[in-house]
């Protein structure tokens, strides 16, 4: 656990940053946007692999487990569906030929 | 988390770097691929100094977990259609939050475990200290976040998905909702106060994931996309808060800003739909609206020959794609017959109103898939200044979005949310199967305007017929 | 001293917090906006005030006045200064008589 | 700072809010006004609550430190002049450097007592450990950086005060501030290294002060907005890593902050004016410009009663100030005529290019000041569009910014630079003293274009011609 205020503080600036950011995107793309969120807070599946590597009773090993099968999912699932989003948004300007 | 060794802390670092940088990067089409990837390479290395933590146990069962996780979604995530876009992403979210709720119960009941061995002081900080009130305090409202957003993410996925067809309400179920929210943080903060005792963690958990399901259920379908979008936040405050809990800065990190970020994704989708989120969560949009009412004029059907003939030799053709184009998976046909006009000299663009479809960008990602290029793309403000000199607006599968009464109509559910001005082009064309109306359950005045032609069908199909025509008109 | 990592998390975040909202400021406010960025380090004042506090020797003591002197300028000059310059910027619309 | 009571340590968080919502709040010119009392706010709060800190000795000395500093600011900063607004930025900056650079400089000596006395272990944050070598390095890096900017500001504030006319250059001096640079770091280093002599501390500060001394001296006057820019980032940077050693996350923020913002704006100043910082820094930019190239044509005078009139039944008028205006003092004047043209229901608008003046908004702040109202005000983006089916461009004191060389000769030195294309105009009128070139020194093409005409005298005084002219005509 960390220091109160020092939490606090890394709590607000990083707020502040993901506001700036997001309140910048064009609504083309809002929804590889939400499911690109989506995949950064995947990151649970770290805290998952944490939680499980330090369980002691088979209760904990279970929850943890699931815990860390859900967390691949988000993090798995989130980057391929956006991905594959992005991998669409193309420009006609830079000479692309018949599009398929 | 100074314990940490601090080639892994500057991992998460890193990661925590990328993610924010990689977000930045998706705020242009342009680098928005680099973007995702940069965050990718963040998680990927987040995941591998994990590994590397000493102390780690069960990295047997960590990585089983971890390979059929990835598998299952990857598969999943790479099959599934462009239009189910919305329930995988309420699902992938589901499945965030449900990692949160599980760390939060993980944490709870190990808790628990030391308490009845009365405070050996285990805790995940592996500092040897009881866990503080803050500690549990964190623990137990990122759990109940996390639970609330597993739940109702599901509900979501199944609605959309088609699982669950009908609302579910009966009266009275704001108050009963509240009693399980109420009852649910009375149980937490039991648990803060140190009763932690299995029995009730397990309530709390199963109060938490109720009402998460209650809450949803009552939503409508349609309104799915913002409660996904707000759902998203939740998951992102959940890790956070969990993060605190592990001492884990990336967590915090990423959790924060997803969570300030879906917040306001939330808000402007809430925004550019003229409701507030209120409205939307508990509002039961749309059961209440009365019969259509009348509007003077008749629809005027046009064939589709006609139709082609006519954008053939116009100037300026603006295609206005609504969620009647989703449903028909169009998209591809409309697109087929967008670049036959372009080649015949036929100056055309796609108009995109922010809510058209049933999430933000939902057109975008349907063209995109199709293949055409962002720069035929114009929002609603570029657009709405061309009408006056277009010559034909082709509507496929839009309603809501192209409605005047918007503008005239006080009484209107939908009065006061900007619309495309299709009304101003010289003729428009309206693709649409039948009587049906959109979202908002109303009445069209644009479809009885004098200078409006039906063309009724399935958009696939009519879009396959207008492609037809105009290849019958060259040959 | 903070721990280092918490440092550079803070620093980071920091860093993008006042770089994305320095980046949405239109080009009529640079002026102020560059007065307005120097008066916000005059926060430096506070750090002076600590170092005066707490020194010891009659060199330290001296440094330290000059310190907190120098500080308070800082803070009070720009705020006067990016005041001032604000307080002329105004819109014609909201019914303004006669200029001055 | 654990050791800090709580509700000081609140005050310092909410103080660092403050200053980010203020900043934030500045973005707007409605809003800007709210936000620098906000951030105001937020400095009362974090040096009220200093003073309430427990063990903080020489309240008295503070006191009065704090009241003599304040005062002297607060009164001088109240009755500056707005055209002298770019050397009072740059002396105030200074301060904060030096105020940095004298914390760095209490720190170290404190260290060295320490280190006479084997080792007491005294350090600021009380915490009774001796000083690391990160906390000894940041000491030291944020004194070098405090000090250089320190030193620098003063001599940024004295040219442009005019105290320090010539330029200070002689061969081989940049060779000779590289070694008074490479000799500071040197002695930096031997103190972090742990030889904490006092000798070697004022060797070290002496070393620091004179080369921000030398880095600016060959700078050019013309060219200072752009040093105080990036000389307000290094004072923000010094705050921050004097504030990380004092463990206060309010200066490691609120430093951190400006540090990045201030990087920012010093490219964008150096990007509109389309040259590198490093040409900035090392350019000697002008001092090398050869004679002015002839430009075939002749400059044709005009009159300020025909000017007047022109304008006065003109449909569109669009006045383009300049550093001229600044100097001539000549914007209460210039606001006079065009209320006057407006009341005659001409459109008047004021065309503002980005680095116009000698500050970023340096023409924005003065038109400010004499009362134009900002929606009049239009940026070069929007501007050039316009300038094709304006009447009368009025050019009053610029000369670089409405070069069209910058198009079309690439030899010139300002060739590149985007500039405010009022040649388009059917009709332009000049306004300046005589033939003085402007910053870049060079010619000007636009004086010889066939539509152009040129009105000589000082902005000032022309401008009350032209007032007196109108006047006349409605009378
Ligand atoms: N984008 C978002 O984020 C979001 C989120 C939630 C809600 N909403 C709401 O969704 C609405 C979006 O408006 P919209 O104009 O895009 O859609 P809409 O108002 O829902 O209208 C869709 C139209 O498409 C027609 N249609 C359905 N299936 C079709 C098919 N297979 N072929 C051809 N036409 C078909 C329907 O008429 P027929 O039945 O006669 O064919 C209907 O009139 C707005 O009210 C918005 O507030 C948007
Ligand atoms: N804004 C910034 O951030 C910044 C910073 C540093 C450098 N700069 C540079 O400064 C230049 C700014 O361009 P600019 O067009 O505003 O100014 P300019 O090119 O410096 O030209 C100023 C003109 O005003 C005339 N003038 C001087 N005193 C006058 C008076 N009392 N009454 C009437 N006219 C007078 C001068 O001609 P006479 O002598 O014939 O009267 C001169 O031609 C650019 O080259 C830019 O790169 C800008």
């Amino acid at each position: 656990m960390l220091d109160g205020f020092l939490a606090l503080y890394v709590f607000m600036l990083a707020a502040f940053t993901g506001y700036e950011i997001i309140a910048r995107v064009p609504v083309i793309l809002h929804t590889p946007l939400m499911s690109g969120s989506n995949f950064i807070h995947g990151i649970v599946l770290v805290g998952a692999m944490i939680a499980l590597g330090h369980a002691q009773t088979s209760l904990e090993i279970g929850i943890g487990f699931v815990g860390v099968l859900l967390g691949a999912g988000n993090a798995a699932g989130g980057y391929v569906v956006t991905e594959r989003m992005l991998e669409m948004f193309k420009s006609s300007r830079p000479g692309r030929g018949e599009p398929r | 988390m100074a314990w940490l060794p601090g080639a892994i802390r500057a991992c998460y670092f890193l990661a925590a770097l990328l993610f924010i940088l990689g977000l930045k990067r998706m705020s242009s089409p342009r680098s928005a691929r680099a973007g995702i990837v940069w965050a990718g390479v963040g998680m990927a290395l987040a995941v591998a100094a994990t590994f590397a933590l000493p102390g780690l146990g069960h990295r047997g069962l960590i990585l089983a977990a971890l390979s059929i996780g990835t598998a299952a979604a990857w598969w999943s995530g790479r099959r599934v259609a462009m239009t189910a876009m919305p329930q995988m992403v309420a699902l992938y979210n589901g499945m965030g939050g449900g990692a949160a709720a599980a760390i939060g119960a993980v944490e709870l009941v190990g808790f628990a475990g030391a308490a009845v061995t009365l405070l050996d002081g285990r805790s995940f900080t592996a500092d040897g200290q009881a866990p503080g009130t803050a500690q549990l305090s964190l623990a137990v409202l990122g759990a109940l976040i996390g639970a609330v957003s597993f739940s109702g993410s599901l509900v979501a996925f199944a609605k959309l998905q088609g699982w669950l067809d009908r609302r579910f309400t009966f009266s009275g179920q704001r108050v009963v909702n509240l009693l399980v929210l109420a009852l649910a943080i009375v149980l937490g903060a039991m648990l803060v106060g140190g009763r932690l005792t299995p029995p009730l963690i397990a309530g709390f958990f199963a109060l938490a994931l109720l009402f998460g399901l209650m809450m949803t259920l009552p939503i409508g379908g349609a309104d799915m996309p913002v409660v996904i979008s707000l759902y998203n936040a939740f998951t992102g405050l959940a890790v956070a808060f969990e993060g605190f809990v592990l001492g884990n800065e990336a967590m915090i990190i990423a959790g924060t800003v997803v969570g300030a970020a879906g917040t306001l994704l939330t808000q402007l989708m809430a925004r550019a739909m003229n409701r507030s989120l209120g409205n939307v969560l508990f509002g039961n949009f749309g059961a209440t609206t009365g019969a259509a009412q009348a509007i003077a004029g008749a629809q005027k059907p046009i064939e589709a020959s006609d139709a082609a003939v006519m954008m053939a030799y116009a100037e300026r053709v603006v295609i206005v794609p609504g969620y009647g184009m989703a449903v028909a998976q169009a998209q591809h046909k409309v697109w087929e017959f967008a670049r036959l006009l372009i080649e015949r000299g036929v100056k055309v663009k796609f108009a995109i109103h922010p809510v058209a479809g049933r999430m933000p960008g939902h057109m975008n990602v349907l063209l995109a898939e199709a293949g055409v290029p962002y720069d035929l793309i114009a929002d609603m403000d570029e657009i709405n200044p061309e009408f006056p000199s277009t010559d034909v607006a082709l509507v496929i599968g839009a309603n809501d979005v192209v409605n005047p009464l918007a503008k005239t109509d006080p009484a209107s559910p939908i009065y006061g949310m900007p619309i495309l001005d299709v009304a101003a082009a010289k003729n428009v064309i309206v693709v649409k199967r039948g009587k049906g109306t959109g979202f908002a359950g109303i009445e069209n005045a644009l479809f009885y305007a004098d200078n409006a032609r039906m063309l009724y069908g399935d958009g696939q199909a009519v879009a396959g017929e207008l492609v037809a025509a105009l290849k019958t008109l060259d040959a």
